[in-house]
C-alpha cells in the first residue's frame, strides 16, 4: 500500500472535521439523502471492496448503524460465487434465494453500489484511505473493509483428470448447472449411469502450492450426490476422497443419509489419472487404500470438487496493502479476537478474501466486520 | 521332536513391541518427505507396474512402516522408476528416491 | 661462460623425463583398458584421414582454447596466453637454438635456457629473436596475471564462481605462477650482465644493475629450474594433466570413441582431460538456484580421479546436461555420472516377469505411438496427437494405451543397467513383432532412449518432428494469429537429441515465437527431470520457477513446450495457459 | 491403578452360606482329581459346611454344547436331571465344580426365567423319560465363590503364606479366571467380567502379589473347537502362547485358574511350545506350575502335595513347594493308592521336570 505523505488535498494532518469536509466533496451521497438523514449518527462513509455475501451482510449491518457505505463490485451482479450455487448444504435452501434477498437489501438510501467497478489501488492518507477505481475515480473514506473473496480453482492445472480435455469430465460448479437446469446429462446427452465425484481438487495438493484444506467441499459433494440421487435414482454415485471432514451441524447427518438412503458409495483413495473410453466415457484410476487394491471404473461423469483460491482481487490488494497473507489471501491481525481486523488501523477484512469460509461463516464475518467498524468509527 | 500334526498359528497382527523403530527413522531422514504421506492411493492408482497386477507401493511403504519386511526386496524389484508415482503424490512424497533407499535398506540388512 | 651445461638444469631435465615417462606409462595403462569395441574403432581408424581434423582441433581447443573464448571472452584469452604463449616461447626458442648453433650439436636443455648459455651472441637476428621471446614471455605473463586475479576475484574473467581446489593442486599453481616470473626475473640478471636481453628483459636487467645481478643470477636461473621441473614432475598426477590429456581425447574422439555403461580407459582419459575451468559451475542450476555446491562436474571429476566420489555428487544431479553442452573439453560428464551411479548389487535380474505375456499388435502400415508413461498424466498431448493422426490420414498404433512398459531409461539415469536393458528388450521384442516403420513418441525421454539406446532398425521421431514432416508435406494446415509463443526446450529434447528446430518451426507457422534469455543448449531445467532423485519437491519447484521466469519475462500469451514432464512442471505452478506443440497444433488446424 | 484395584468392589455376588449340593467336573475328576478331594475336605473340616457329593450324577454337556454338538433340549434335561437330584437331597444350593458347568446352569436357569414355557417343556421331557422333578436352585455358586468368601477364614488355618522363603517377598502369581465364569453374565462373577476377583481375592488375601500383564483377560486357548478339532489346535495353542509371552517378563512363581479347561491348556501347552519351538517362560526350563485355586489354598492348608496331586500335571512344582517352604517326600511322588511305587513316567524332551 501505497503511505502518502502528502495528502492530495493539502493539508498535513487534516483534522476529523477536515475528512468530513472532504468527504462531502467526493459527493458520494446525494444531498437529498443527507437531507433525509439529517440524525446520521455516523456521517463517515465506509468503502466495503467485494460485493458478495460477506460484503453485503457487512453494508447492512453499517447502515441499520446509519453508517453510509460505498459498494464495490468487480462482476456486473452481485453475490455471484453464492449464486452460481443451486441449492445449498445443509438444508437445501436455494442459493439464488439467498443472494436476492440480500441484494434487495442493497437498495438503500445510504448504500451506493459500483458494480463493474474494480478497485485498482489503495493509497494511505493519514487517517483515511484512497481508493482508486478503474475508471480513475478516487473515493477517500475513514474505513475500509476489504471483501474481496475467493476464486473457484481451475481445475486445468491438474490436466492428469482430463478436465477441458473429455467432455465428461466436469467440475463441481458446472454440477450446480446442471442440478439447476435438472439435466444432468453424460457428455452424449444421456441419462448418465454412473457418476463419480473426486474430493480435494485443488486442495491439500502441495504440486499445484496449495496445502490447505478447502473446507467446504466434503459437504459439497455428500449435498451433490444427493441431489443427483434424488433426480436420477437409477444412477450410481461414488465419492472418492482422501479424508472426509464433515465438521458442521447436520453434516454428518446428511453424509449418513447419503450413505442409507441414498446408496451414495464412498472409496477412500484418490484418482490420479483419467482417459476416454471408445464410448465417450471417462475411464478413471484409483486405489481402495482400505483394501489396498488398484482400481478401474468407467464412469459418464467425473465431478472434480474444486477448492477455492484467492480471488486475483483478494491476491492483488493483499499485495499492494502489505496483507498478503499464505497462498494468496490476505492475513488478519490475530485469528482469534482480532480476525476482522488487519495491522493498518480503519482497514478491515470480512470472508473468504482470508480463508475458505463456508456461506454462514462469510456471513457471519461480514456482520462481525461492521460492528468492528462502528466500534472504531464511534472512537 | 514329538509329531503333533498341528503346529502353532502364526499371529495376524504385527507385534510392534518387536519392531526396530530405528530403520524407520532411517529411512525418514535419507527421505524427509516420507513422513508427509497420508495413504491417499494416487500412486499406487497410477503406478505403471501396478496396472500389471501385484505391486502396490503404498502397501509396502506401509509395511516397512511397521518394520515387517518380509519378501518386499524381491516386491520393490518390480518398480520401473518411471515416476509418475513422484508426479501425482498431492504431499509430495519423494517416491522415486524413496523407493531407491527402500531397496537399499532391505538389502543391506537381511 | 658458454659451456652446454650447468648443474642447475638438472630439475628442469629430471622433471621432463619424469614428465612424459609418467606420461606414456599412463596413457599406456588407460589404452589397455579400452574396452573390446572401442580398441576395434582405434585399429579400424588409426591411420584413417580422421587424423588430420584432429590435429586441427588439437590446435584450436589445445592451444587456442576457442570453446572456451566462444562461452567467455576473458577466460579464453586467459587459457591461451598461457597456452599458445608457452607453446610459442619453446617453439620459437627452439627455432632460436637451432638457428644460433648452425647444426652443431646442442644440449637439449639449451632452448630453455637459452640465454644463459649463449650470452655474447649480439647479432641482429639475436637481437631480433630476443625481442620476439620477451613478446611471447609478457603475453604469457598477462595470462598468469589474470590467473592470479581470477583465484582472487573470480569475476575479473568474467565467471561467478571459481573452482575450489586442494592442497596438492594449490601448490602446483603456484609453481606454475611462477615459471614466468621467475623466468623473466632470470633473463633479466642475464641481460644486466651479458647485454643479450629484449625490450623487456634487458631493461629490467638494467634495472637491476651489474652488481645486483651477478650475486643472483644464478640462484634465479636454479630457481626457475626447480618450478619448471617441479611442475612438470607433478603435472601427471594433477589436473594440469589436461594439457595433454586433452589432445588425447579429442584424437579419440573423433576415431569415434565414446563413453559406454561401465567405465572404461577412455573415461579415465575424459575425467584426466578435465581443467576445472568451472564453466559447469555456472550453468548448474544446483547451484545457481539451490546453493548447491559441491555436485558439479568439476567436483565430481575431481572426486573420481581421487577415489572417493561421495553418493551426493553422485546422485544429486538433474541429468539436464546444461555443463556438459558447454564444456569446453566436451566431456561426457552425465554418462560419467551415470557410471558412478551403478547401483551394483541394488541392479538385479529378472524383475519385470509381469511384462511377458504383453503381445504385440500387428501395425504394418501404421505408425507407432508411445506415449510414455508420464503422458498418461497429461491427456492434452496425447489426445491432440490421435487427431493429428487422423488429420493426416495416419492409422496409428498406440503401443501404451492400456499399459506402459517404461522405455528403461529412467532406470538407467540411476544406474540400474541390467533393469533398464530388461525393458528395452521386450519393448524391442514388441516393436519388432509389430513391423511398423516408424515409431513416433511424445515423450523426449522415451525418444532420446529409443534413438540411442534401443538400436532399433526403424524411424525413431519425436510427435515435433513427426509435426514439422506433415507441415511440410502439406498434410496439416495451420492459422497463424499474432498469438505471442515462448518455447520452452525441454533438456532431453533439445541439448540430449539436438531439437531444437522443428518445434520451433512448428510455433513459428501458427504464431509469434518470442526470443527467450535462456533457449536452445542453455534453456533452463524445469526441475521435474527424471535424471535427479534425491531433490525434494520444494528444490524442484525452486528450479522451476527460476526456469518460469526466463519464460514469462516476455510476457507470452501461451507457454509451449515439448515434454509432458516440463508441462506438468509448469502447469502446476501458474494459471497461465502451459501447452504442448501438438495441443497448439489441433488448436490452430486449418 | 486406583480404579482398576477397586473395580471389583462395586460388585460382590451373593453367595450361599452353608448347605451346598456338590456336582462334579469331567476334566477334573479325570486329569487332577484331587482338586476336587481337596474342595470337599476344606468345606467339610476347615470349614465345617455341610455339602453333598452324590454318587449318580453324570456331565452338563457343557463342551458338547458350546462345541454346537449337543442340542438345547438335551442340555435343558441333563441339567433338569441334576437339579432333581439337588432336590431330591433337600438341597437348594447349587455348586458346580466346572467353571463351564457353571456357565451352562447359569445360562439354563436364565432361559428358565425368561422363557417359562421351556421350563415347563424342559419338566415334561425329564418327567415322561425318568419320573423325577426338579425345583430351581435358590443359589448357584461356583466353588471358587465359596473359597473366596470364606478366604479370611481360611486364612487363620493355613499353615503358609504365598511368600518366597528365601527372599521374603510375596509370591507373584499369575490368576487366569475362566470365560464362562463371568464373561457370559457379568452379575454371576464377584467383580464382573473385566476385574473378576474372585481368584485375586484369595492371592491378596494369602499373602500374594497378583501380575496384572496385558493379556490378562485374554482366553486360555482351550476355546472348545479350536481344541476338539485337530487341525484347529494350532490356534489353540497360539492363543496359550500370547498369554505366557505377555507374563513371561513378569516372572512369576505359579498360575493359578479356577477352571478346569485353562489349568490343563495353560499346563499341557506349556509342554507342547517346548517341544515344538524349544521355547520355555521361565527361566530355568522347567515352565511356569498351574495350580487349580483348590491345590494352592490345599498347600497353604498344609496339605500333602502328592495327595493334592500335583505330580499329575506337567509342570511339575517341586520348585515352587521349596519356595513356600513346603516339605514334600520325593519318593513319595508316584506312590499308587495301594501304596506301589509306580515306575516314573517319562521325560519331555526339552520341558525339564
Amino acid at each position: 500500500m501505497k503511505e502518502r505523505e502528502k495528502p492530495v488535498h493539502g493539508d498535513d494532518n487534516p483534522k476529523p472535521r477536515e475528512v468530513k469536509r472532504r468527504l462531502k466533496s467526493t459527493k458520494r451521497i446525494s444531498r437529498r439523502k443527507r437531507l433525509e438523514f439529517e440524525e446520521v449518527e455516523l456521517p463517515l462513509q465506509v468503502a466495503i471492496i467485494g460485493g458478495g455475501v460477506a460484503g453485503m451482510e457487512a453494508a447492512s449491518v453499517l447502515t441499520e448503524h446509519r453508517c453510509p457505505v460505498i459498494l464495490f463490485e468487480a462482476r456486473p451482479e452481485l453475490g455471484v460465487n453464492v449464486k452460481n450455487k443451486y441449492k445449498i448444504f445443509p438444508d437445501f435452501s436455494d442459493a439464488g434465494r439467498l443472494v436476492e434477498t440480500m441484494t434487495k437489501a442493497m437498495d438503500h438510501p445510504l448504500i451506493t453500489v459500483n458494480k463493474d467497478t474494480e478497485i485498482v489501488e489503495i493509497i494511505r492518507e493519514p487517517d483515511a484511505y484512497t481508493l482508486l477505481d478503474n475508471k480513475g475515480v478516487p473515493h477517500t473514506v475513514p474505513a475500509v473493509l476489504l471483501a474481496s473473496g475467493y476464486e473457484p480453482f481451475d481445475a486445468k492445472r491438474k490436466e492428469e483428470l482430463g478436465f477441458g480435455i473429455y467432455e465428461g469430465v466436469i467440475n463441481s460448479l458446472q454440477l450446480e448447472d446442471m442440478l439447476r437446469e435438472h439435466k444432468v446429462l453424460n457428455s452424449l446427452g444421456e441419462d448418465p449411469r454412473r457418476i463419480v465425484f473426486l474430493q480435494c481438487v485443488g486442495s491439500r495438493d502441495e504440486k499445484v502450492g496449495n496445502h490447505y484444506c478447502s473446507k467446504i467441499c466434503c459437504i459439497t459433494a455428500v449435498k451433490q450426490a444427493i441431489e443427483v440421487k434424488r433426480q436420477l435414482p437409477d444412477t450410481e454415485v461414488y465419492v472418492f476422497y482422501m479424508d472426509l471432514r464433515l465438521w458442521g451441524q447436520g453434516y454428518e447427518e446428511l453424509y449418513r443419509e447419503a450413505q442409507e438412503q441414498y446408496s451414495v458409495r464412498f472409496v477412500r483413495g484418490r484418482i490420479s489419472e483419467a482417459a476416454s473410453t471408445f464410448d465417450g466415457r471417462v475411464q478413471i484410476k484409483s486405489e481402495d487404500t482400505l483394501l489396498g487394491q488398484p482400481l478401474k471404473m468407467v464412469t459418464d461423469l467425473l465431478v472434480l470438487m474444486i477448492g477455492m483460491e484467492a480471488s486475483p482481487g483478494t491476491q492483488k490488494l493483499g499485495k499492494t496493502c502489505g496483507l498478503e497473507g499464505p497462498y494468496g489471501f490476505v492475513r488478519s491481525k490475530s485469528p482469534h479476537l482480532e480476525d476482522n481486523l488487519s495491522d493498518k488501523p480503519g482497514f478491515f477484512l470480512a470472508g473468504t478474501c482470508k480463508r475458505p469460509m463456508h456461506i454462514a461463516e462469510a456471513v457471519n464475518d461480514g456482520r462481525a466486520a461492521a460492528l468492528e467498524i462502528i466500534k472504531y468509527l464511534r472512537k | 521332536m514329538a509329531d503333533f500334526g498341528f503346529s502353532i498359528s502364526k499371529p495376524q497382527s504385527i507385534d510392534t513391541n518387536d519392531m526396530d523403530v530405528g530403520r524407520l527413522q532411517a529411512l525418514e531422514a535419507k527421505v524427509p518427505s516420507f513422513k508427509r504421506c497420508i495413504n491417499c492411493g494416487a500412486c499406487t492408482a497410477t503406478c505403471s507396474a501396478g496396472q500389471f497386477g501385484g505391486f502396490n507401493i503404498r502397501r509396502i511403504h506401509n509395511l516397512y512402516r511397521w518394520d515387517q519386511r518380509k519378501g518386499l526386496e524381491k516386491e520393490l524389484q518390480q518398480c520401473m522408476l518411471c515416476g509418475k508415482c513422484t508426479l501425482v503424490c498431492p504431499r509430495g512424497v519423494n517416491l522415486r528416491y524413496l523407493i531407491i533407499r527402500l531397496r537399499k535398506a532391505l538389502a543391506d540388512n537381511k | 661462460m658458454s659451456s652446454n651445461f650447468h648443474p642447475f638444469v638438472l630439475p628442469f631435465t629430471i622433471g621432463t623425463l619424469a614428465l612424459f615417462s609418467v606420461l606414456i606409462l599412463k596413457y599406456n595403462k588407460w589404452i589397455s583398458k579400452f574396452d573390446r569395441q572401442q580398441k576395434k574403432l582405434i585399429r579400424r581408424n588409426l591411420f584413417t584421414g580422421k587424423l588430420i581434423p584432429a590435429v586441427w582441433e588439437m590446435i584450436n581447443e589445445g592451444l587456442f582454447h576457442k570453446k572456451v573464448s566462444r562461452y567467455n571472452r576473458r577466460l579464453g584469452y586467459m587459457h591461451r596466453s598461457i597456452a599458445l604463449g608457452w607453446f610459442l616461447l619453446i617453439s620459437v626458442g627452439f627455432v632460436e637454438t637451432v638457428f644460433h648453433f648452425q647444426g652443431r650439436g646442442h644440449a637439449p636443455w639449451i632452448g630453455v635456457f637459452f640465454r644463459f648459455f649463449v650470452r655474447d651472441n649480439q647479432t641482429l637476428s639475436a637481437w631480433i629473436f630476443a625481442q620476439i621471446m620477451d613478446l611471447l614471455l609478457l603475453y604469457i605473463l598477462s595470462g598468469v596475471t589474470m590467473a592470479v586475479f581470477k583465484s582472487i576475484f573470480s569475476k575479473t574473467v568474467g565467471m561467478r564462481k571459481t573452482t575450489r581446489l586442494k592442497l596438492f593442486d594449490t601448490s602446483l599453481r603456484y609453481s606454475l605462477w611462477s615459471i614466468f616470473p621467475l623466468r623473466l626475473l632470470s633473463e633479466s640478471a642475464t641481460a644486466a650482465l651479458a647485454d643479450n636481453g629484449g625490450f623487456l628483459t634487458q631493461s629490467l636487467g638494467n634495472l637491476m644493475g651489474e652488481r645486483f645481478a651477478g650475486v643472483v643470477e644464478l640462484p634465479l636461473w636454479t630457481l626457475y629450474s626447480i618450478a619448471l621441473g617441479l611442475f612438470l614432475c607433478l603435472l601427471p598426477f594433477s589436473r594440469f594433466s589436461h594439457i595433454f590429456t586433452e589432445l588425447m581425447l579429442i584424437y579419440f574422439r573423433k576415431m569415434g570413441l565414446r563413453e559406454r555403461e561401465k567405465p572404461t580407459g577412455f573415461t579415465r582419459f575424459e575425467l584426466s582431460a578435465c581443467s576445472r575451468c568451472g564453466i559447469c559451475i555456472d550453468n548448474c542450476p544446483l547451484d545457481s538456484e539451490l546453493n548447491i555446491t559441491d555436485i558439479q562436474p568439476v567436483y565430481l571429476i575431481r572426486d573420481i580421479r581421487n577415489r572417493m566420489p561421495h553418493r551426493n555428487a553422485t546422485e544429486n544431479c538433474l541429468m539436464c546436461n546444461r555443463c556438459e553442452s558447454d564444456c569446453p573439453v566436451g566431456i561426457q560428464i552425465s554418462e560419467i555420472r551415470r557410471q558412478e551411479r551403478d547401483k551394483k548389487k541394488l541392479d538385479t535380474h529378472d524383475n519385470y516377469g509381469y511384462i511377458e505375456d504383453v503381445q504385440s499388435f500387428n501395425a504394418i502400415g501404421r505408425v507407432i505411438y508411445f506415449g510414455g508413461c508420464m503422458s498418461h498424466l497429461t491427456p492434452g498431448i496425447t489426445e491432440s496427437m490421435k487427431k493429428i493422426f487422423d488429420t493426416v490420414g495416419q492409422k496409428y498404433w498406440m503401443m501404451d494405451e492400456e499399459r506402459t512398459i517404461c522405455c528403461g531409461r529412467p532406470l538407467l539415469q540411476q544406474g540400474f543397467f541390467n533393469q533398464a536393458a530388461e525393458l528395452r528388450r521386450k519393448n524391442t521384442q514388441l516393436i519388432m513383432e509389430s513391423r511398423s516403420k516408424t515409431l513416433v513418441t511424445s515423450c523426449p525421454i522415451c525418444y532420446q532412449s529409443f534413438r540411442k539406446e534401443y538400436n532399433l532398425p526403424i524411424k525413431v521421431v519425436h510427435h515435433t518432428e513427426y509435426i514439422v514432416t506433415m507441415l511440410r508435406l502439406g498434410k496439416l494446415r495451420l492459422n497463424r494469429s499474432e498469438l505471442r509463443l515462448a518455447y520452452h526446450d525441454p533438456c532431453e529434447l533439445g541439448r540430449g537429441c539436438g531439437i531444437y528446430d522443428e518445434p520451433r518451426e512448428v510455433l513459428s507457422a501458427l504464431g509469434q515465437l518470442l526470443k527467450l534469455e535462456q533457449e536452445y543448449k542453455n534453456s533452463l531445467c524445469c526441475g521435474y527431470n527424471l535424471g535427479n532423485t534425491v531433490l525434494e519437491l520444494d528444490q524442484q519447484l525452486k528450479v522451476r520457477d527460476a526456469s518460469l521466469r526466463n519464460l514469462t519475462d516476455s510476457h507470452p500469451d501461451v507457454i509451449a513446450t515439448a515434454c509432458p514432464l516440463c508441462k506438468k512442471a509448469f502447469q502446476h505452478s501458474t494459471t497461465q495457459p502451459i501447452k504442448d506443440v501438438a495441443e497448439l497444433v489441433v488448436e490452430n488446424l486449418r | 491403578m486406583t480404579t482398576k484395584k477397586h473395580y471389583w468392589n462395586e460388585y460382590q455376588k451373593e453367595i450361599a452360606d452353608d448347605k451346598y449340593f456338590y456336582e462334579r467336573s469331567c476334566i477334573r475328576q479325570t486329569f487332577f482329581p484331587g482338586s476336587e478331594t481337596a474342595f470337599l475336605r476344606i468345606l467339610k473340616e476347615e470349614l465345617g459346611k455341610d455339602i453333598l457329593d452324590v454318587e449318580n450324577q453324570h456331565t452338563c454337556t457343557g463342551i458338547g454344547f458350546y462345541s454346537d454338538i449337543v442340542p438345547l433340549e438335551t442340555t435343558m434335561t441333563i441339567v433338569a436331571r441334576l437339579f432333581s437330584l439337588m432336590t431330591e437331597a433337600g438341597y437348594e444350593n447349587y455348586v458346580p465344580s466346572c467353571v463351564t458347568s457353571f456357565g451352562v446352569f447359569s445360562e439354563i436357569v436364565d432361559l428358565w426365567e425368561h422363557q417359562p414355557d421351556m421350563l415347563e417343556k424342559a419338566r415334561k421331557i425329564l418327567f415322561e423319560t425318568t419320573g423325577r422333578t426338579f425345583e430351581l436352585p435358590k443359589n448357584i455358586a461356583h466353588p471358587s465363590d465359596i473359597i473366596y468368601k470364606f478366604r479370611e477364614e481360611l486364612k487363620e488355618k493355613m499353615r503358609y503364606r504365598l511368600v518366597n522363603r528365601f527372599t521374603g517377598r510375596p509370591l507373584k502369581v499369575v490368576e487366569h479366571i475362566g470365560c464362562h465364569y463371568a464373561k457370559i453374565f457379568p452379575d454371576k462373577g464377584v467383580g464382573k467380567a473385566e476385574f473378576p476377583h474372585v481368584l485375586a481375592g484369595m492371592i491378596e488375601s494369602w499373602g500374594g502379589e497378583v501380575v496384572d500383564y496385558p493379556e490378562r483377560r485374554h482366553c486360555c486357548g482351550f476355546g472348545f473347537r479350536q481344541y476338539v478339532v485337530r487341525a484347529n489346535r494350532g490356534y489353540s495353542v497360539a492363543n496359550s502362547k500370547k498369554k505366557f509371552e505377555s507374563m513371561q517378563p513378569y516372572e512369576p512363581d505359579f498360575i493359578v485358574t479356577n477352571c478346569p479347561g485353562c489349568t490343563m491348556f495353560m499346563d499341557k501347552w506349556q509342554y507342547t511350545i517346548a517341544e515344538m519351538e524349544h521355547k520355555t517362560y521361565d527361566k530355568k526350563g522347567y515352565g511356569i506350575p498351574v495350580l487349580t485355586y483348590e491345590e494352592m489354598a490345599g498347600l497353604l492348608l498344609g496339605y500333602d502335595p502328592w495327595e493334592l496331586g500335583l505330580q499329575l500335571h506337567q509342570v511339575q512344582s517341586e520348585r515352587l513347594l521349596d519356595k513356600l517352604g513346603i516339605h514334600y517326600d520325593p519318593n513319595e511322588k508316584y506312590k499308587s493308592v495301594s501304596g506301589r511305587i509306580l515306575p516314573n513316567p517319562e521325560k519331555p524332551q526339552y520341558l525339564r521336570v
